[in-house]
């Protein structure tokens, strides 16, 4: 079972960095979104400081939504959906194993990226780490949920741009705890307590959002 | 007493234009609501009272078919 | 590329010595070298699968408002293929997804081995190789990658995984293109890769949908074989196909199944006027 | 539930409770307004801007009511797979939706005159927000699928991830604000009610409610009669021979000129 799980995200994983995947657009995506903003916001360095956390985090969620709606299509279309919930690994642990290879594809990339682009904003430096550690622990939840959402609108024309409605107002616990930890490190707040809630929030997706998906995807395939 | 009861102290124009904007939603999605479910509920027993006339005809049309 | 030995079209494969080509060890584009099978037979031809029996009663299928077949009614011993003929859209493909567990019937029960699907979903689900009409195969990868990821998702690790895989290339003669990618390939060549994945793990019923569109002559002489051998080896099989394949086992025309104007079945408990 | 259960005997249920429910109504609302607009004394530190609390309150409540039932039919659609909650799931998600394009719009026009703001990034008033996001994504949902019994089901899969998610919204929503409004304008529990303003409050509150009953139970009878004509309707099947099919025709425009003459 655990065997499958593994093979299974070891071809997404592989997948999404062939030709069709879209691993690097999601990563050139991260980079061009941030760097918008200086372009929007002004080059005052004082600005962009304080943003710095706000603008990393946003662009990491709208990098997840880019790479969400092909997650299941994909395997909808050429039938391989059909063949994965026939074969030895539940639906749920094909899910999972589904969006944390997205995980590992996609979002993981940009967390290791974002100190970079931290510097780039001016973030101050003793930032820099929560912000990595933030990343790093809270975007499980936007794979986990997204997931729901791609779930969803799998059997669905053009499904895309519903995905961004759905899951954007679930992302927004996630968004403010991530911001909040990069905006505590000044002390006002305490960052750890940021960390934890979204250590929580990764972990609660991780459990329901997968039983939510595949009840998605097991309408998509009647 | 009139004066004052629209005025409301300065903010007649905020008071009545939030209870104004209530009522308006209110009565429209009640009058929305209330029509589709009388049309719907009128072609339910339309095509149902046809439906019956219908079949009862075909079994009429057997029964004179059939030789007696 | 002679067709192996075997002897034409054997209806009754009996576990006899199928051994096509597998004396050719197969060089694959200096990436690896798979070692000729021992015995020359396919690994899974010995084991027989256990004893079970599929059985659907008063079956009936919805699809969309519409219902697509209703009052179906069967029996599939081992050994047996049941053939489904009908009209497109007579509801053949909704059938087999039905019995693979995909999706539920609107009404009726499907019953492997008496127990009934609808109460253990996952019942079937390591029972059943589904080869729907999309082929289950990824574009991006080769013809060698596909079935391995196939093999090792499906199989549980095991020594013979990879004689199973050997077997099965050898089966339907896809030595030559293992490094191609898919996309490349024509249908006809798809549709083996697809079938192939069929050997790639021992399971007793096989759900196919039209497995002889795009084959050519050869090859459906090929699949005939290997389905005789799946029977033989106590296997259950069940074809939505438009020609008349000679296997042993029941064979069932949807079309006479389609509701008539007031299906009995339609009237669900929903619309009595209490 | 499971008496409940025949569509037929809820139509006839609910014929027997929208008269009193629809009377109860227009007397909470009258006695309502007549005590919220006259009888109830002006705040001494907002004025009479308080009186747009009565409206404002309970928009809010029943926007969070409404999603409330919203996510109880869709957890008996998943789990008893049953028709009537599938209705019920439809019909209650516009009136939420309304019920919270209004509690924006009040909070709105209440912010102005005390505060000088169109919009207050207040914990309620941001949770009413994303609320209203929620109800979009629901209804998109239904929008988004043709067979209806999957629409029913997608949906109810989405109100049940919202409403797990909520209470977590709202906690992340008042962290926010306390972490960026200090001393907040808009305490988290709201104004303080005086004493004195509850029973209009209260009044008001029971008159959306009864409406809500009203509303709900016409949308249920609209969504089970269009279900009926569906099934009604979609009945012809291959077998049909010509004739019959003519009949479908006939009753199929007999239907529309109906519509039109109401």
């Amino acid at each position: 079972m655990l065997r499958a799980f593994f093979i299974l995200m070891m071809r997404d994983i592989g997948l999404s960095y062939k030709q069709g995947g879209a691993a690097g657009l999601v990563i050139a995506f991260y980079a061009v979104a941030i760097s918008l903003f200086p372009f929007g916001v002004g080059p005052d360095s004082a600005i962009l400081a304080r943003i710095a956390g706000g603008v990393l985090w946003i662009a990491a969620l709208l990098s997840a939504l880019l790479s969400l709606d092909r997650l299941f299509q994909a395997d909808y279309e050429d039938g391989t959906l059909d063949a994965l919930a026939l074969g030895p690994l539940p639906l749920p642990l094909v899910v999972l194993a589904k969006a944390l290879a997205h995980w590992l594809a996609m979002l993981l990339p940009l967390v290791i990226l974002s100190p970079l682009f931290g510097l780039m904003l001016h973030l101050e430096a003793q930032a820099l780490p929560t912000l990595f550690l933030a990343l790093l622990i809270g975007t499980p939840a936007l794979s986990l949920l997204g997931a729901v959402a791609a779930g969803l609108t799998v059997a669905v024309r053009r499904g895309g741009a519903l995905i961004a409605l759905l899951v954007l107002p679930l992302y927004i616990p996630t968004l403010i705890f991530g911001v909040g930890a990069v905006d505590a490190v000044d002390g006002l707040a305490s960052v750890s307590a940021n960390l934890n809630f979204l250590g929580g929030l990764s972990l609660m997706f991780a459990v329901l959002g997968p039983l939510a998906t595949a009840g998605a995807l097991r309408l998509a395939m009647e | 007493m009139g004066h004052e009861f629209f005025h409301m102290g300065g903010y007649g124009g905020y008071i009545w234009a939030a209870y104004g904007l209530v009522f308006l939603v209110l009565i429209a999605l009640a009058w929305l609501s209330w029509r589709e479910q009388k049309i719907n509920g009128l072609r339910a027993e339309m095509l149902k009272a046809a439906r019956s006339r219908r079949r009862s005809d075909h079994a009429e049309k057997d029964r004179l078919e059939t030789p007696s | 590329m002679d067709p192996g030995s075997g002897a034409g079209v054997t209806k009754f494969g009996g576990g006899a010595d199928k051994s096509l080509g597998a004396d050719r060890s197969i060089a694959y584009a200096g990436f690896m070298t798979m070692p000729k099978p021992a015995n020359g037979a396919a690994p899974h031809a010995t084991q027989p699968f256990p004893h079970a029996v599929l059985a659907g009663h008063d079956l009936a299928c919805r699809r969309g408002d519409q219902l697509v077949f209703h009052g179906l009614n069967f029996t599939l011993e081992p050994g047996e293929a049941l053939c489904l003929y009908g009209p497109n859209g007579s509801g053949k493909t909704s059938l087999l997804r039905l019995l693979a567990g995909l999706s539920p019937p609107f009404s009726g029960e499907i019953r492997w081995n008496g127990e009934a699907l609808s109460r253990t979903p996952a019942l079937l689900r390591e029972q059943v190789m589904f080869a729907g009409f999309s082929l289950a195969l990824k574009e991006a990868l080769s013809v060698y990658e596909n079935l391995q990821f196939w093999s090792r998702f499906l199989g549980d690790g095991g020594h013979d995984q990879k004689a199973l895989m050997e077997a099965a290339i050898n089966r339907l003669g896809l030595e030559d293109l293992l490094a191609i990618p898919l996309h490349a390939l024509s249908s006809g060549q798809r549709k083996r890769v697809s079938l192939a994945r069929l050997l790639l793990a021992p399971r007793p019923l096989w759900l196919l949908d039209e497995p002889t569109t795009a084959l050519d002559r050869d090859h459906q002489a090929r699949l005939i074989d290997l389905l005789g051998d799946h029977l033989a080896q106590g296997g259950l099989a069940v074809l939505a196909t438009h020609q008349s394949l000679d296997l042993p086992g029941p064979r069932l025309d949807l079309d006479g199944y389609a509701p008539a104007f007031d299906a009995p079945a339609f009237q669900s408990p929903l619309f009595e006027d209490g | 539930m499971h008496w409940f259960a025949n569509p037929a005997r809820f139509v006839r249920l609910a014929d027997r409770i929208l008269p009193v429910a629809m009377l109860l109504c227009f007397g909470l609302f009258a006695t309502g307004l007549y005590w919220a607009l006259i009888l109830s004394p002006a705040d001494y530190q907002q004025g009479s801007s308080v009186r747009i609390m009565y409206v404002h309150v309970p928009s809010a409540y029943m926007a969070m009511f409404c999603y409330l039932v919203m996510a109880a039919a869709g957890f008996s659609t998943l789990v008893w797979r049953h028709p009537l909650a599938d209705v019920a799931g439809k019909a209650v998600a516009p009136i939420g939706l309304a019920f919270t394009g209004l509690a924006l719009a009040t909070g709105s026009l209440w912010g102005k005159p005390m505060w000088g703001a169109w919009w207050v990034w207040d914990a309620r008033l941001t949770s009413v927000l994303v609320l209203f996001f929620l109800y979009l994504g629901y209804l998109a949902i239904w929008g988004a699928f043709d067979d209806r019994s999957k629409a029913a089901r997608a949906a109810a899969i989405l109100a049940l991830v919202g409403v797990i998610n909520l209470p977590i919204i709202k906690f992340s929503v008042d962290w926010w604000t306390t972490l960026h409004q200090p001393a907040s304008l808009f305490r988290a529990d709201g104004p303080r009610i005086d004493p004195s303003m509850r029973p209009p409050l209260y009044l008001m509150l029971a008159a959306f409610q009864t409406y809500f009953v009203v509303i709900f139970l016409w949308r249920m009878k609209a969504g089970l009669a269009a279900l009926k004509l569906q099934a009604l309707g979609a009945m012809p099947s291959p077998k049909q021979n010509h004739e019959q099919r003519h009949d479908q025709h006939h009753e199929q425009n007999l239907a529309t000129r109906t519509e039109e003459a109401l």
